[in-house]
């Protein structure tokens, strides 16, 4: 039987993995090295590999974002680490004027082999300042690449495809997944960026839904079949550039979709989604496409506001319901 | 020395060490959730600073603020509620703890982006002057801030404008897992106000009546002059970063060192030193205090969670939607 | 016959009365004094209200909005001023943690009646840092309003509207449009937040476009009509919140829509727009909804590149042929 | 001093003046669009600096930026066919006037967010020192990026983590139409450096040798201790902000009497006083750089502009799409 590790530990390999095969890799960020990453990620990467390669950072993320796009610029292959996506958007600028347009500016002359990871969304109670989806706003700019894989194993071979990847890619964690266990191969492996995974083939109803929500589904699968849905479930994994065919081509065979998204409705990656779908797979949709999201909100610290919010496996089995037109 | 104000600051910071001390049970007892910083170690940073204020002047704290908010407001039923996240606590349960607000005594939170609250607590000051009122804001921040571009942007134009504020940076050594001289360059972090220019004073965090001196000029400088100052209060947080942080990167001896210093356990000996008190007035200071904050406990426990068909209020002043 | 003033001037009579009308309102911003404006839109403002209330600033967007959020807080109504939007991005945090959460974080206790305004979008050959569309990012945020006109009278209307609501407004304006002229009333008079406008009536095709859209559709409509096209053109004038339902009553009657936007395709607030219509009047649409938008790319500076780029009459026409299944 | 390497210092800021001469002119013709930053008054800087510097040390610049370029890479025509937006020009036509680059000659850019290119610049001399190797890294902005985040945040980082990288502020009193004091509470933009803490110096911008000898100083300090500095050169711009701005915020006797420190200027007298060459000598001169200037013009001219086919090129590494 394949071993089962934790989230945690499989973004640890996929870094340690291609630090020792290339030189040009390091890790920085806030807590990254002596404290071992603020949510134990990079546990004893400071060890390994010492202080030149895993760099404690002050808290100066337009500073640091900065650092690794230079970096990047010369030939380096930097990991910047955000404690939290939410803290990203003080380095927005860097990301969206500076990583995301100096390959374009340029003229192609220069290469920008950055990553920049971290967990994002809601965990538990944190707060409005702390409870944040920022996937909407980076799959907006182009230039930049966003990841947000759902699982240990696609954790491990996306963060090294996203590492050998030679543009700034977002690889957007979950702090709630870090401890989440799942199989894992001993072998070297990579997964590719921008291709979706066929979590479960169906026949009735698409849903596609990505990081932490396919956790959610997964509750909800239960439901589901006690209605009597058979759902075909999809993780993108990547959500730029989005692997449109896998979805184009359930879709056209399901005739219906579903999308579960953590972040806020309005403009929502999942409207993206939508827009794709009705564009270019009209003819095969036998009704309109749902979304379940949060609510337009933002996140109190009430847990059950924050409850009342987000996603959850009886909003999911509503609304698959209502695609398909059946009383819930 | 007057009695009363100082058996006053003694007071007020009990208040403060027993409501953390509760607050951290109740977390245990997963009565709250969230992120949870405790101010233990801190009490005579914001005790003495605040107490320096006028009760109009405006406060604007981080994420670490219970004591900051209990200072200014002893609204102990109101933070406490707010911890466990019911309709009764001081931001409606919206906020936790880390977004403690009270409008009321002027306390504008409570603000979780690191240097954020910065450039804010300038324009609360600006405003101030914009109304030619001689309102003061004081603005306290961590070590870690000194690193933050709108630490920066909002001391540039605090000095540019001569706002009537005073940035009080709480150094405890450490932002999160990390020691200060890991991330500064300089020894005290109010050497960051030489290039503004801004007058600075660096002061025993530990010491409540030395902080409330210097904190009190650096209030006149603002009210009287319009100038900022940018205060630093050496200290240190005896608990880890948050509840969830065992501390492991500080040595025992480091912690029983500081903790010599226990601001509130120092200002105990000098009070019984200068006959100011007996031990049976402290320790019926103790007893009030301790009875206030069980009660708070008793009233978070009783009052009910926010209704979740409020769901959509307090996003836009004009109610759901915001239609403007 | 009613007068005809300049977008620029339009805007400076709305901050101008609402200034004279209210004391807590005030202009501040890079070159906005002395200077007059980088695009002279608070020309004699200085003159007439002093430097306490035109203020200039340094360099400092992070400073400068986060002054005017904590202003606010305290009941004064600023009007900041980004030189152009795309230095709202260096701000990004102040906006999104802190104009937008602040009153739900204290329940309700703050209202923050701040405007952020400034010329958002491409101008001529500015490239990539100064050509963006920002809209997409602050209509995903709960918390803001996002306001675009595209006519001198709504702009004027619209702005003191704007500086009287009590929620932070993003009102995006166009460099390009600066000089338009339009009929503006004399007396005073004030467009509500939130409504849309009916541009012109018609019955084959609903067209949704705003801002500098709506000209390139002034443009595209003769063209249109000779291809027999009876549009309907609905400017949404406030993207959020979105006035759904005039738009809904629209292609209920026309059965068809296409949505015009400057911005980025993927995830642009068309996305929104084209996932909520066939969300709630799926039944009525008898083609799949389409969109012009910019190309997916950051803009670069040769003039030839950015016209390919951008929307053009000719793309207009196109799309409006293709969803009514027509040869063009 | 050396004779050639000051003849060579003047023919240099002669490129740039007479470039940017004709870049005006053929703006006024529309062969060049968008923005057009004029370094015109302020050649001493650029060309003093980069000349103290190795070929192989690294530059980055802002918006005002074809100064910095021809300095370091003499590359007139592709500067010139970049502003006429031709797929010849040195960013193939997608950079224009504020985004040159050239990786040959180590040319970062070009960058147009004011302050967004000092983080940036410490990073390349990050990378530097992470490879252990020497090269040293120029990053020159202007007087109003003092006020920004990302300043203090490049500075910080290069202060804590001693990174071999010289900022070089063009300090020409004027950002856009607002003169410096009325944004800087000092009257020195290298007093910030003071709070970092970091080296400082101040140099009279207009004297190209004096800029050379102490960012020469600067950058052994960087090569030698991988320690950074601030250089603060005092200069102006002859022109407005850009070439749509008439500058009627200045006065002409303040304009005048700049004019009489012109860079170009007084070094020719020198070197006529010196006798390190004839008036004829440096007619020579200039005639050459001016038919290296309008050579360009032709080049770019003749040039084609980029094909509409390659719109989605220099997007993603990996092509259209960017799959991974
Ligand atoms: C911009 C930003 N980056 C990172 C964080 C995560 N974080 C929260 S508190 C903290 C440490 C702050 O230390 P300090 O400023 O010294 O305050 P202290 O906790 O010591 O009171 C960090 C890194 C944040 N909240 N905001
Ligand atoms: C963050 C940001 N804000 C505003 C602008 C608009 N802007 C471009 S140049 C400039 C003035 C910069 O002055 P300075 O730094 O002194 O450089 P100089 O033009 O004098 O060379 C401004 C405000 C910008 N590009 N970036
Ligand atoms: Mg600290
Ligand atoms: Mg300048």
């Amino acid at each position: 039987m394949m071993r089962q590790i934790p989230f945690r530990q499989a973004l640890r390999e996929a870094m340690t993995e291609e630090m020792e095969r290339d030189e040009r890799v390091f890790l920085m960020g806030e807590e990254v090295g002596a404290y071992e990453g603020a949510y134990k990620v990079s546990q004893g990467m400071l060890e390994r590999f010492g202080e030149r390669r895993v760099v404690d950072t002050p808290i100066a993320e337009t500073g640091f974002a900065g650092v690794g796009v230079g970096a990047a610029m010369v030939g380096l292959r930097p990991i910047i680490e955000f404690m939290t996506f939410n803290f990203s958007l003080v380095a927005f600028d860097q990301l969206v004027n500076n990583a995301a347009k100096l390959r374009l500016m340029s003229g192609g002359q220069f290469t920008l082999p950055i990553v920049f990871r971290g967990p994002g969304g809601a965990a538990h109670q944190l707060g409005a300042q702390h409870s944040q989806c920022t996937e909407a706003f980076y799959c907006h700019v182009p230039g930049l690449k966003v990841v947000m894989p759902s699982n240990p194993r696609d954790a491990k071979g996306l963060l090294k495809s996203a590492i050998r990847d030679d543009n700034p890619v977002i690889f957007i964690e979950s702090e709630v997944l870090y401890g989440a266990k799942g199989e894992v191969p001993e072998e070297e492996y990579t997964t590719p960026l921008g291709r979706a995974a066929i979590v479960r083939p169906g026949e009735d109803l698409t849903i596609v839904a990505w990081s932490k929500m396919q956790h959610l589904l997964a509750l909800a699968l239960p439901g589901l079949e006690a209605e009597g849905i058979d759902a075909e479930v999809i993780d993108p994994r990547t959500l730029r550039p989005l692997d449109e065919e896998t979805i184009l081509t359930s879709v056209r065979k399901t005739n219906h979709l579903l999308i579960v998204e953590e972040g806020w409705p309005t403009g929502g990656v999942g409207a993206q989604i939508a827009w794709l779908v009705q564009a270019k797979a009209f003819d095969h949709l036998d009704a309109p496409i749902a979304r379940v999201t949060s609510e337009d909100v933002p996140m109190p610290y009430a847990g059950n506001l924050e409850k009342a919010i987000l996603p959850s496996v009886q909003k999911v089995i509503a609304a698959a319901c209502r695609v398909l037109g059946r009383p819930a | 020395m007057d009695k009363t104000l100082v058996l006053g600051l003694y007071r007020d910071m009990l208040e403060i060490r027993r409501f953390e001390e509760v607050a951290q049970r109740c977390y245990a007892e997963g009565l709250v959730s969230g992120f949870l910083h405790l101010y233990i170690g801190q009490e005579g940073v914001a005790v003495g600073a605040i107490s320096a204020a006028e009760p109009t002047d405006y406060i604007v704290a981080t994420y670490r603020d219970h004591g900051h908010y209990l200072a200014r407001t002893h609204d102990v039923r109101g933070a406490m509620a707010e911890l466990f996240g019911r309709a009764t606590g001081c931001s409606k349960g919206r906020g936790g703890s880390m977004h403690l607000f009270n409008a009321a005594h002027r306390f504008l939170g409570g603000h979780a982006i690191v240097g954020g609250h910065v450039p804010l607590a300038a324009g609360v000051a600006f405003a101030s002057k914009y109304r030619s009122e001689k309102d003061v804001t004081l603005c306290f921040f961590g070590d870690g801030s000194a690193n933050m571009g709108a630490f920066h942007e909002g001391l540039c134009l605090a000095s540019l404008w001569k706002l009537p504020v005073v940035f009080l940076c709480e150094n405890n050594l450490y932002a999160m897992g990390t020691p200060l001289y890991k991330t500064l360059a300089v020894e005290d972090v109010s050497t960051r106000a030489l290039g503004y220019p801004m007058a600075r004073e660096t002061v025993n965090g530990d010491d409540v009546l030395e902080v409330r001196e210097v904190v009190r000029l650096a209030v006149r400088r603002a009210r009287e002059e319009s100038l900022p100052t940018l205060v630093e209060a050496k200290t240190y947080r005896f608990r880890g970063h948050s509840v969830s942080d065992p501390a492991k990167y500080r040595s025992k001896e480091e912690l029983e060192f500081w903790k010599q210093r226990d601001p509130i356990s120092t200002l105990a000996s000098r009070i019984l030193d200068l006959g100011m008190a007996t031990e049976a007035m402290l320790k019926d200071i103790d007893a009030e205090v301790r009875r206030d904050v069980e009660d708070a406990v008793t009233f978070a426990k009783e009052s009910p969670p926010p209704s979740v068909d409020t769901l959509y209020e307090y996003v836009y002043a004009d109610g759901e939607g915001g239609e403007g």
